[in-house]
């Protein structure tokens, strides 16, 4: 395992850093938000990351992708977490791909991969019942003749998605589904999240649906890409949460000195530092132990998770409150970094969920 | 201390008779009653309730009657508190107007100064808000620069004031301004009262990351005031804006009080609910360990404020007690929400609309309003600050 | 409930600070614990407690004491914990007494209640089983002929105890057992703490025994009184370390100017102050709820033992930090407060305990 | 990165064939090796395995082999120690001479004072302790009032140092000491090497909290050092010392590696044993979690500690990581035996004798013992300093 990137990575990265900074600041996020965008990402935009390889890095030469990898995606995302950009990376580049290439038959990569990879096809992954993310505790039916009923929350970009993949229960365990969005008996609310960003609760009343291979180990397999990748986009958004309020302190000024020489702040400040550096750490651990396919790779994403969480809510918090009364108006940028954060740290499993699930599989 | 029966007795049947059984139910944040000319209600009995208060002077129990009070003294004060709170009747009135210029009328003002405000203060005829922090001076509020003129009988005032709290709703703002740029900061600030119905006072309401807009920018542009309207001396004003602050403190101090009151759904019921029960425990063991040091730490803390009120009535000298309540009660309401968050999972994630229920997308903006509180009034460094330096004799 | 003291209160309290701080400094603990002390306490100095009444604060006056109560009794506590004093307070004056008093026959009242009073009687309750405070977990047998066999740990002043009270399973539930030390069967060792207070292992093996009244219930409300003046006691040691650290912060020197200048080091003094006030809070409450027989004692009692616990472990340790080097020698004595903060966590229920018991106590 | 196959299969054969058994088992604290002429061996391996792997010179293993080192590249010496903790050897001498002075003289020293001192610390022959602590002068190390008045060939040094690690069982001190009092503090400082045989030389153990004396005070009275004894240019002896500041920090940052070789019982075993466990798990919930967290955080740590060697190895330029080592390892380790102790219940509470086994004892021991991880080679709170200035450039 190593945890330097090599070349090709590092090109990955400064081109995405380039790339969200230029063409999606936080500008973009609110945009979206204070025009009640009906899609809540942009559609140019996404097809540039389609022709930046960057939904192909999860899919296999033979379906038009790179096979690139997720340390590769991670990058992308990384700089994505950098200025919050709302794109449906997770959703399609990273599940919707990985599940379609892993547990597709040959004619439904035919049919779906090679949109995907144009960037004209969002896929959404409908998995949570409950409040918690609890990937195997599925009370939707998937009967005999392939119709799923039960209802679905939490659908990250479900509510603008091209294909549905739906874990349902079945005769032989849990099972994954492709369901066309617009199929009778699905319907989709979309819900307002504070974080601006898209998912939507999904009804499916016997809806027509289409086996795709593999369950449960596949769906694990794919959740964890997600929660690295997931993680390296807390560790982008919580840096640079960080670095603006590093930078505030420097530049405000009270009682005729900058806030930054105030010694309480500093220790604070360094503190936060010692944990994105180790949050950084356990993140490309990660990410390298799944290319690398590493029987440790689990654990280490559960750290990934689990740091990055916790990290990212430490930023979140100390950026607002180290930013004063202007960090609480909605006109500065430093609040959104705390909206996103408790959405992020939600997804695919809380700190709760990955300490208990670190500590099984270190077997304590 | 006597247990005060027969005032207690006649409190409880005077508010049983009189409080609407509207006006005993859960309070949402929109049916708040802070009265002034732009007041409105959601529901008439506020106005009703607030009438039959204002007319017994309990919208301000304590203060004397001849401006309009309630003449009570403290222990009754509280007999009153107590009676209310376990009838459940809501607040009739707040504001600034009531928790700040009124006591620091009584103190500072002249004679006509307290005629002319406080009854109106009282029955929620005026409403005020505070001038007092500027883009420029947050933490270090002396250092403001908005400036007031003396010229003739009036003071000429021009600048710019941020974190007026409803100034767009408000018709009087009290206003910390500089008199004498040239002396050292804290000896050149004066205390001013003006009214906003002046074309030079213009509020321009700030949204924030909860989405609403409690809080204004209001700017000065040559704003004439009358030079009756200082309150204290010319160049004094300092003295007045820290005995305020300390008003201040001690509203915000009472913050988790107010969440705590008795028709919010408790924490521990939230947790129940989304995190299901096992023989009657909170289904997650570890998220219940969480929740219970919430829990303890803030009933810990209601002990501290109680201990406090005891001491005072008691009449031992003022303890440290009170420079630690704006700190800890907002830091406690900032976990409080944090930890029903945490509780509620996906369902604590919403904004707005389908998918939540109304008490789960308000816990999502209280969550972000809470984060305020621990900066407005003197953020939690500032009050560390005062911990260090007047209780424990830290040097500087 | 009132939270402040009376006038009768406050003369114990004062009494006993000057008491302690004339006669049983920090300096008597560590020549107790330099000269391996066999009683490894000071019997003089413990009549001097009982002529001034402590001994006796719990017991009726019928059989000698005063029934002052638990707040007067915990006034004690607090000014011994200022010095770390090692004394019976807790085994005989408040566990022995108690369980005596509200347990015992007119006989055993007559029998030992009087040199208990007097200071001439030590009482220790064996209790514990295993390493962690577990009530009523009890494995000790008293058989029919009433004889106990089984092992007790950590058992407070056992090894200078002239009587034990065991506690025991019987055919009627648990029950408690008076056991000569000297009887034939027991078997008492001493143990040598971190704190370098008494506390001991006694083994029963078919050890004579003779029942005391009461069970499950009387336990629970003398290990209730227990928890409150242990709590007292710690937030008394806690205070100590405190004042004693903000000193240091005024004497110390370095940099040119006095360390209490620096900023985090005032921020994490002055959140030290918050947490003692409202422990203070929390311990006062729980003693006068306890003499008030109210409702909620047993929650206010979880509320204090947990929050002593969580701040002498903070001013302990923050003690020691904050003094540096010189706060690692044996020779100074602020680690004397990090050395108790630990075992008195432990006793009679660490923090992760008491938060359950509370949690459950208040229904959730 | 190659993976130096060849290399790596000699390592293993030598170190197999001559490690003794007896030197693969876990280390107790006393039989840990330093050297020096006082030393004593508790078993005679340790002494064979020293002189063995001394001659090899991988006591050192990346330095010169004309001063006795090994002379192995960073990789190789990466191999040796990946191989040493796979077959669990011990590491056969430790001390300060090793971390701390070879490296300063081989990048100050005299080529004399190479070649005088450098082969003696390879083989164990001389230990080496560290004067540089005063009682006036702990973070603010540079006050130091030791004073070493050049007359002629020799100085004369006379004062008071603190904190010497094992200076009564030591051959040799390096010293920082004010040789020009008149100049600004950091100014009038100079390294020097003191022979601690001279009778002026008074070592005082120290008692720690944790009952041990690893520390000493030390008196210097009119001891004659020769002035070829100086290291660096006389009044330049602060440059020096920030260095070697840095090679005690790396040092003590990597505290918790030791504590977790592979001989210690980990937390996670001490958890199972305390507090039993169920399906595997450790049966206490809420201790598990806060168990789990400490983990995470030191496997974390872990990691950033081997991106920071990877990045060194790869040539980038040094990154800022090396600062925060210090701080996060020692904050660590006191974690470490929090949760060990809070684990053990009762049983982490003894300090000798009957009724704990001797885990249970080491353990309570190093709980104390951890404390000053965050206090000695520069506090916790020097530390965020640092961090805070040198890296996040925050304005003083």
């Amino acid at each position: 395992m190593t945890l330097i990137l090599n070349e090709e990575t590092r090109m990955v990265r400064d081109t995405a850093l380039d790339f969200f900074r230029e063409r999606s600041p936080i500008l973009a996020l609110r945009k979206l938000r204070d025009d009640s965008d009906p899609d809540g990402f942009d559609r140019a935009l996404w097809r540039q990351m389609a022709e930046l390889g960057w939904t192909g890095f999860l899919v296999s030469e033979d379906y038009g992708g790179s096979g690139f990898g997720v340390t590769g995606l991670g990058q992308a995302m990384e700089a994505a977490g950098r200025t919050l950009a709302a794109t449906p990376l997770l959703s399609t580049a990273l599940l919707g791909a990985s599940l379609l290439d892993l547990g597709g038959s040959a004619g439904q990569k035919d049919e779906y991969l090679a949109p995907l990879v144009a960037g004209n096809l969002i896929v959404a992954l409908a998995l949570e019942e409950s409040a918690r993310h609890a990937p195997h505790r599925i009370a939707t039916i998937a009967d005999d003749s392939c119709h799923l009923t039960g209802e679905k929350r939490f659908v990250l970009d479900g509510h603008i998605a091209d294909l549905l993949i739906v874990v349902a229960r079945d005769s032989e365990g849990i099972g994954l589904y492709l369901v066309d969005p617009r199929a009778p008996g699905v319907t989709r609310t979309r819900t307002t999240m504070v974080d601006s960003r898209n998912a939507s609760i999904v009804t499916l009343q016997h809806a027509p649906a289409e086996r795709l291979g593999g369950g449960t180990a596949l769906l694990d397999t794919v959740l964890d890409r997600a929660r690295a990748c997931l993680a390296a986009e807390m560790l982008g958004s919580a840096t640079e949460a960080f670095e603006r309020t590093v930078q505030y302190l420097k530049d405000r000024k009270q009682f005729g000195v900058q806030i930054g020489t105030f010694q309480a702040l500093k220790h604070r400040a360094a503190q936060m530092f010692c944990e994105i550096e180790v949050t950084r750490s356990a993140v490309v651990a990660a990410l390298s132990a799944l290319d690398e396919q590493r029987p440790d790779a689990a654990a280490l994403i559960s750290l990934a998770k689990a740091k990055a969480n916790d990290t990212i809510y430490l930023c979140g918090n100390e950026g607002v409150q180290m930013h004063g009364g202007i960090g609480m108006t909605d006109e500065h940028e430093i609040g959104f970094f705390l909206k996103r954060a408790r959405v992020a740290q939600a997804t695919f499993g809380d700190s709760v969920f990955h300490r208990d699930r670190y500590a099984t599989l270190m077997g304590y | 201390m006597t247990d005060f029966a027969a005032f207690r007795q006649e409190t409880r049947a005077w508010l049983e008779a009189n409080c609407p059984p509207a006006m005993r139910t859960w309070m949402p944040e929109d049916e708040q009653v802070a009265g002034g000319k732009r007041a409105s209600y959601v529901r008439p009995e506020q106005k009703i309730w607030l009438d039959r208060m204002a007319a017994k002077g309990w919208t301000a129990p304590t203060w004397p009657t001849r401006y309009g009070g309630g003449g009570l003294s403290a222990e009754e004060a509280t007999v009153l508190d107590e009676e209310m709170q376990d009838l459940g009747c809501r607040t009739p009135l707040r504001g600034m107007g009531l928790s700040m210029l009124g006591p620091t009328l009584l103190e500072y003002g002249t004679e006509e100064q307290r005629q002319t405000h406080i009854p109106k203060i009282v029955t929620g005829e005026i409403r005020w808000c505070q001038g007092y922090s500027e883009p420029g001076s947050g933490s270090d509020l002396a250092s403001l620069s908005t400036r007031a003129v003396l010229q003739g009988e009036h003071f000429l005032v021009n600048g710019h004031k941020i974190w007026t709290s409803n100034a767009h709703l408000s018709d009087w703002i009290f206003c910390l301004v500089r008199t004498d740029p040239t002396v050292r900061k804290h000896d050149g600030i004066s205390f001013l009262l003006i009214d906003m119905n002046d074309p030079g006072v213009r509020p321009r309401p700030i949204k924030l990351i909860s989405g609403k807009s409690v809080f204004c920018e209001t700017f000065f542009e040559n704003v004439q005031v009358p030079a009756s309207h200082l309150v204290g001396q010319l160049n004094k004003g300092w003295t007045i804006a820290k005995r305020l602050l300390e008003h201040e403190r001690k509203g915000i101090g009472g913050i988790g009080a107010r969440a705590a009151a008795k028709f919010e759904t408790p924490p521990e019921a939230v947790a129940k609910m989304h995190l299901g029960e096992i023989d009657g425990k909170v289904a997650d063991p570890v998220l219940r360990d969480r929740l219970a040091a919430y829990s303890m730490d803030a009933a810990a803390f209601q002990l501290t404020r109680r201990r406090a009120a005891e001491e005072a009535e008691s009449g031992a000298p003022p303890g440290p007690l009170s420079a630690m309540f704006k700190y800890y009660a907002t830091e406690l309401n900032k976990r409080r929400y944090e930890t029903i968050l945490e509780s509620e999972g996906f369902q604590g994630l919403g904004w707005e609309g389908e998918g939540f229920a109304d008490d789960e997308l308000r816990f999502t903006r209280e969550w972000l309003r809470s984060k305020a509180n621990s900066i407005e009034g003197g953020t939690s460094e500032i009050q560390l600050n005062i911990i260090a330096k007047r209780v424990l004799g830290l040097p500087d």
